[in-house]
């Protein structure tokens, strides 16, 4: 009978911050906030899902000069990043292993190392921009390298999605950075609290998210 | 050219199948309206509070069956109405032959209309009645949409894109002309008249319209004096494969996909021309793209569609 | 309690590896090891596969093939799907699901449309690009 | 269901137990601070409420310069930028700002968690920033008015938003971005909630309809407003940035572009009618004294609504270009999804049946909106019908259509529902008298204001149009006409549940004599929600025709 609304004594036992008024146990809370952040990652995949629609359509549409221009990215420094998100992405799953038996130091630790990656990799998606730029590869520049019209779609794609994705990344970060701060206090008890899980299943997205722009904008149009 | 009908007449072959099938939905929703609305009132009425009707246990039937077969009922009857929607000859698929075309331009906040042997008018339709007239369409800028409420149809026109509608006007008058789309600040300005005359009335509106020039002997022009010529035409080396004929039959590519030789496939073509080479010739054709403008392109598409006619005549389909 | 962390915070400089080696006991490293070797192993797969003109035009499929491996690697595991409760594998799905309710009838209409496939699609004639062509020349 | 024991309202109600130990939400705490920073989600319906009758009264400003402008056939109050700008406001408001929150987010947030005996929703904080989100979204709305107005239509097709349009459109696009924010917060917050927070002993198909109305609308929130989101990036980017996905120049497709604006706003038309349906359920089932007739189909019924709108949204684009098989798929599957709207029309009347009816203002409400939304839904039905929607798309049937559906449906069932749950809301009864003379003008004025534009449609009448041809004068004059009588009627319950504020007479826990567990707690509830456990063991529909409590 864990489920009765009202068990004020059995909340009373808990650390007050590690259980919130109105919820009964520590499972209901966590059952709400797994299924909170996983909603909200179902309705990202929603708001990527528009962008891919579009990619479809018009590599079915303009087959030719759309590949041509996905020819045209930094596939070395996109791989590169491929290899960073893949790796802070098993450094923040070990950061979630790790909060859930209380192992503080490794959290910190774990924590940290992903923060430096995701830096490292908006640094060389920073860079990457300055080379496309210096290229003229944006569909406003009027020395847009590629002849075909269709080109400018493939490149007003490409900044929409690794735009939005560095956004999500940035996004990332902060949180990772205000946990790893609280951690540091040691401000909430890492076991008991959703938030290491629920920044790592996040941070797990947007690697997930990367792994497909990678192929379609980086490995299109490559072969031959 | 009376005065605008402003009861709305059928005017067009749609119009009257169309029609029919708005009464009969109106009718149906209208009896349903009523036994909904009747019954809500009936029992509001019998079993307001204190009424001495009967409220035993409702019948067992009641629950289920009445629910499901109320379901069934309905769902059946929307399918049948959509069959019954569906079942229109649809004019706006795929033309099954090639009729009359006449160009439509919608730009902010007028229609620009250009008839086959070159006669143009402004925000007015000169269509023959009895016969069949594709309306080419194309914008200059946003989205608009042509609509002729007496003959019940209307078509988007969309920029980048050519949509085409086909009209069977069956009654001489003049109709309204409307945008449909929201189109800015002048869109309810962007109206117009379309004019259903006999065909001996089209046919002497037509004669007495100034010289525009027959459209495929304007585009002959074009074709020698931007340089087509050069390479389309001549025994010199082949450079680029000879249009005669070519238009409305299968044109082989370089990459080994057919495409079929229409007006879409030859605005492309000038357009952009690397992105359906024809098979065993180079990519050398430069884009006339922004060199042509709207009008020119549609009196060379003209000339290019004459060529083919002479020797195309069994291959009317189109895929 | 914050003296306590800066003192902890200079001691960490001086044994940095040591406390990480401490930090680390004891922790279980796989399956996430495991899984991340995989990943790398696919995505050099990928990648090469991407280079070599194998599959022609099918060369981006088998390319998002092997994410779509991936990303149930990173779901089963980085993720925990497989001990999600069953509410959340649901949501998690509704979002693909919808993905390709999207897909599924946007493409009814593009790969119907009248004429050859995409021919309803021409560009207009754009002012100010006179001149491009001629450069490819 | 059946096996559940009869049991009645609690008779011997103490009105004397209102004295209660804690104070009400109400009185809780008084500050303007205290109500800013609150995380109850019954003060964070009731400041949705203020918002959405602020932009409500926004958006109907709007429509009566609209309607005032049409009254002659000339475009003599208003240019024609200035009537473009305010039809855009009218919609972007009245869609964004008013009908997607304002049933869910009012009522929604209010009864939720007291419908299924929780002390809160699941994120209370997470409720309280939908709440900003929506009022910044909102102010970025007002601020785009203000600075000029915005002319694209609430619908911003391309490329004239992005290419051709001179107004405010980035910021408005901003507005209604962030707005959907909220809109996904406000989803997620529902599901979560129902979900998790339900009592032991609520199984999922003991729960009122209401909730499963809000738990339907949420899952259509949550899997259509991304796809807004990501639409109004696209566009923002190609008139800020220079990216064109939607340029026609760079062989982009304008219909594309709507392709992915309906994926969402089809949908969203679900979101802007399911929480009515579930709210006009509860009412006659209350005031009929009879269980709700055929309970597991009504929640099929949503539930299939919610799923098959998902399917139809290219019935707004058979004129567009796009693929004549499209678009005969799309009408099919517009027929199919019509099915469960039927099956919801019949199971109300039929809960009717045998009943024991009075007609309180919210019965008088949900009446009405049960005889609007039949006719809005089957007008829908023409439009499904391609041939028909030749003729149809972009006049004025459409603007009838989804008036009924929206105005007449949704409108009368908000209505139905704050009269409903007023007592609850805020511990005292309105006057009936002038709430039934309210609902009745109501009515009357919505139908002389929108069954004349199914004629106008009907001969040909396009949308949007500042001035039209003298032919059509007749029936604007008759539709300006039903305008004014429905701008005072809404301006009625702004001066009687005011007034009722102050002097109506103390309601008590449960004036209807109503089942659901919100009706057990105190009106207006204390600050938990609940002084003792909720008693969930009774069926929530266990009306009763011969035994009405409230004859006593």
């Amino acid at each position: 009978m864990s489920n009765t609304p009202f068990p004020g004594q059995e909340a009373a036992a808990l650390p007050p911050r590690a259980l919130a008024s109105h919820f009964h146990d520590l499972s209901q809370q966590k059952a709400a906030h797994d299924l909170g952040l996983w909603i909200f990652l179902a309705t990202e995949i929603l708001f990527f899902g528009g962008l891919f629609a579009a990619y479809l359509v018009y590599a079915l549409l303009h087959p030719g000069p759309f590949f041509e221009a996905a020819a045209e990215t930094e596939i070395v420094i996109g791989t590169i990043n491929t290899a960073i998100l893949l790796t802070s992405g098993l450094t923040a799953a070990l950061a979630v292993k790790a909060a859930g038996q209380n192992r503080h130091d490794a959290v910190l630790l774990l924590i940290g190392i992903t923060i430096l990656l995701g830096l490292a990799f908006l640094a060389a998606k920073g860079y990457e921009y300055w080379l496309d730029i210096h290229h003229h590869l944006y569909p406003t520049s009027p020395d847009f390298p590629l002849d075909a019209p269709a080109a400018k779609l493939f490149w007003s794609l490409y900044w929409v999605m690794t735009g939005l994705h560095a956004v999500h990344m940035t996004v990332g970060l902060g949180v990772w950075a205000v946990i790893w701060e609280m951690a540091r206090r040691r401000s909430f008890s890492l076991s008991d609290n959703s938030r290491v899980r629920i920044a790592g299943l996040y941070w797990a997205f947007v690697d997930l998210m990367w792994l497909f722009l990678w192929p379609l904008l980086y490995l299109a149009g490559r072969a031959g | 050219m009376g005065e605008i009908e402003i009861i709305l007449p059928q005017a067009s072959v749609e119009a009257g199948s169309t029609d029919g099938k708005l009464l009969g939905l109106i009718i149906i929703s209208s009896l349903i309206t009523l036994l909904v609305a009747g019954l809500v009132g009936i029992f509001a009425i019998r079993y307001r509070k204190g009424s001495k009707a009967s409220r035993g246990r409702l019948p067992a039937w009641f629950d289920s069956d009445l629910e499901l077969g109320w379901t069934l009922a309905t769902g059946g009857l929307f399918v049948a109405i959509f069959a019954w929607a569906a079942s229109q000859d649809f004019a706006l698929a795929v033309p099954p032959q090639r009729a009359t075309e006449i160009h439509a331009v919608g730009k902010q906040w007028m229609w620009k209309i250009e008839h086959p042997g070159g006669q143009r008018e402004i925000n007015e339709l000169h269509v023959p009645v009895g016969e069949t007239v594709d309306l080419v369409l194309n914008s200059q800028d946003v989205i608009h949409s042509f609509y002729i409420p007496a003959f019940r149809l209307k078509q988007d026109v969309v920029p980048g894109h050519t949509t085409r509608m086909r009209i069977r006007p069956t009654r001489t008058g003049t109709y309204r002309l409307f945008c449909a789309e929201y189109c800015g600040s002048e869109h309810s300005a962007m109206i117009g008249r379309v004019v259903v005359l006999s065909k001996e009335a089209y046919a002497d509106w037509l004669s007495i319209q100034p010289e525009g020039g027959d459209l495929s002997s304007e585009g002959r022009q074009l074709f020698v004096s931007r340089g087509c010529a050069g390479c389309h035409e001549g025994s010199s080396k082949v450079r680029a494969p000879r249009l005669e004929g070519v238009f409305g039959g299968p044109v082989p590519l370089a990459d080994g996909r057919t495409v079929m030789a229409d007006d879409a496939y030859i605005r492309d073509s000038i357009l952009q021309p690397k992105k359906d080479v024809v098979a065993g010739f180079e990519p050398i054709m430069p884009s006339f793209s922004g060199a042509l403008d709207e009008g020119e392109l549609v009196a060379l598409t003209a000339y290019i569609r004459s060529l083919g006619r002479r020797d195309a005549t069994a291959t009317g389909g189109t895929p | 309690m914050s003296a306590e962390s800066e003192k902890a915070g200079t001691a960490a400089k001086d044994t940095m590896s040591a406390r990480a080696k401490r930090a680390f006991e004891g922790l279980d490293l796989f399956p996430e090891v495991t899984v991340f070797a995989a990943l790398v192993g696919l995505a050099a797969l990928s990648l090469v596969l991407a280079l070599l003109p194998l599959f022609g035009s099918l060369s981006l499929v088998v390319s998002l093939l092997i994410a779509g491996v991936m990303a149930a690697l990173v779901l089963i595991f980085f993720m925990h799907m497989r001990r999600a409760m069953t509410v959340v594998v649901l949501s998690g799905m509704a979002g693909v699901v919808w993905l390709l309710i999207l897909f599924g009838l946007t493409l009814s209409d593009y790969l119907t449309r009248a004429g050859p496939f995409g021919s309803s699609i021409e560009p207009p004639p754009a002012v100010g690009r006179v001149g491009e062509g001629e450069r490819g020349l | 269901m059946s096996d559940i024991p009869f049991r009645d309202v609690d008779l011997e109600e103490d009105e004397a137990g209102e004295s209660t130990a804690e104070a009400n939400y109400l009185e809780e705490r008084f500050s303007l601070w205290s109500w800013l920073t609150t995380t109850d989600h019954k003060r964070i319906g009731i400041l949705y409420l203020i918002s959405t009758t602020f932009f409500f009264f926004i958006g109907g400003a709007a429509a009566v310069l609209i309607r005032l402008e049409l009254f002659t056939p000339a475009g003599d109050l208003l240019t024609d930028d200035g009537y473009n700008k305010v039809f855009t406001l009218h919609g972007v408001v009245m869609v964004w700002f008013f009908l997607v929150p304002v049933i869910p987010s009012v009522l929604g947030n209010f009864l939720i968690p007291l419908m299924l005996g929780a002390k809160d929703l699941a994120f209370p904080k997470l409720n309280l920033a939908s709440w900003y989100l929506n009022i910044i979204g909102g102010g970025f709305a007002v601020w785009a008015m203000l600075a000029g107005g915005v002319d694209t239509g609430w619908t911003f097709y391309t490329p004239y938003s992005t290419a051709f349009a001179n107004s405010h459109v980035s910021l408005t696009a901003i507005g209604v971005f962030i707005s959907g924010f909220s809109t996904i917060a406000t989803g997620v917050n529902m599901i979560v909630t129902v979900h998790t927070m339900r009592p032991a002993g609520m199984g999922w198909f003991r729960m009122p309809l209401f909730v499963w109305a809000i738990y339907a609308t949420s899952l259509i929130m949550l899997l259509s407003t991304p796809v807004l989101a990501i639409v109004l990036t696209l566009l923002v980017t190609e008139r800020l940035l220079g990216l064109g996905i939607f340029n026609p120049e760079y062989g982009g497709d304008p219909i594309l572009f709507q392709h992915l604006f309906w994926f969402y706003s089809h949908p969203a038309v679900y979101i802007m009618i399911l929480p009515g349906m579930g709210v006009v359920t509860e009412v006659i089932t209350c005031f009929a004294r009879r269980r709700v007739f055929g309970y597991k189909a009504m929640v099929y019924a949503l539930l299939a609504i919610a799923v098959i709108g998902f399917f139809v949204w290219g019935h707004h684009m058979f004129t567009s270009g796009q693929s004549m098989y499209a678009s005969l798929t799309f009408s099919f599957l517009s027929f199919i999804v019509a099915v469960p709207s039927a099956i919801k029309v019949f199971n109300w009347t039929a809960t009717l049946y045998r009943g024991q009816i009075t007609f309180e203002a919210s019965m008088l409400y949900a009446m009405g909106f049960v005889g609007l939304f039949t006719m809005g839904g089957l007008t829908g039905l023409f439009l499904a019908s391609v041939p028909v929607d030749l003729h149809m798309h972009d006049t004025y049937f459409v603007v009838a259509h989804f008036h009924y559906i929206m105005v007449g449906g949704m409108v009368s069932a908000f209505f139905a529902g704050l009269h409903f749950w007023w007592p609850k809301i805020t511990g005292r009864m309105y006057p009936e008298t002038a709430a039934r003379i309210a609902a009745m003008l109501m009515f009357f004025g919505f139908n002389l204001t929108f069954f004349p534009q199914f004629i106008l449609g009907n001969i040909g009448m396009p949308r949007r149009y500042h001035a039209y041809p003298d032919e059509f004068q007749v029936w604007h004059v008759l539709s300006s006409a039903g305008a004014v009588i429905l701008a005072a009627a809404y301006l009625m319950p702004l001066f009687y549940l005011g007034w009722s504020l102050i002097w109506g007479r103390k309601a008590g826990r449960n004036p209807w004599r109503a089942h659901g567990l919100e009706w057990q707690t105190t009106s207006p509830p204390p600050k938990h929600n609940f002084l003792t456990n909720p008693d969930v063991s009774g069926d929530v529909y266990a009306y009763h025709p011969r035994r009405n409590p409230r004859d006593e």
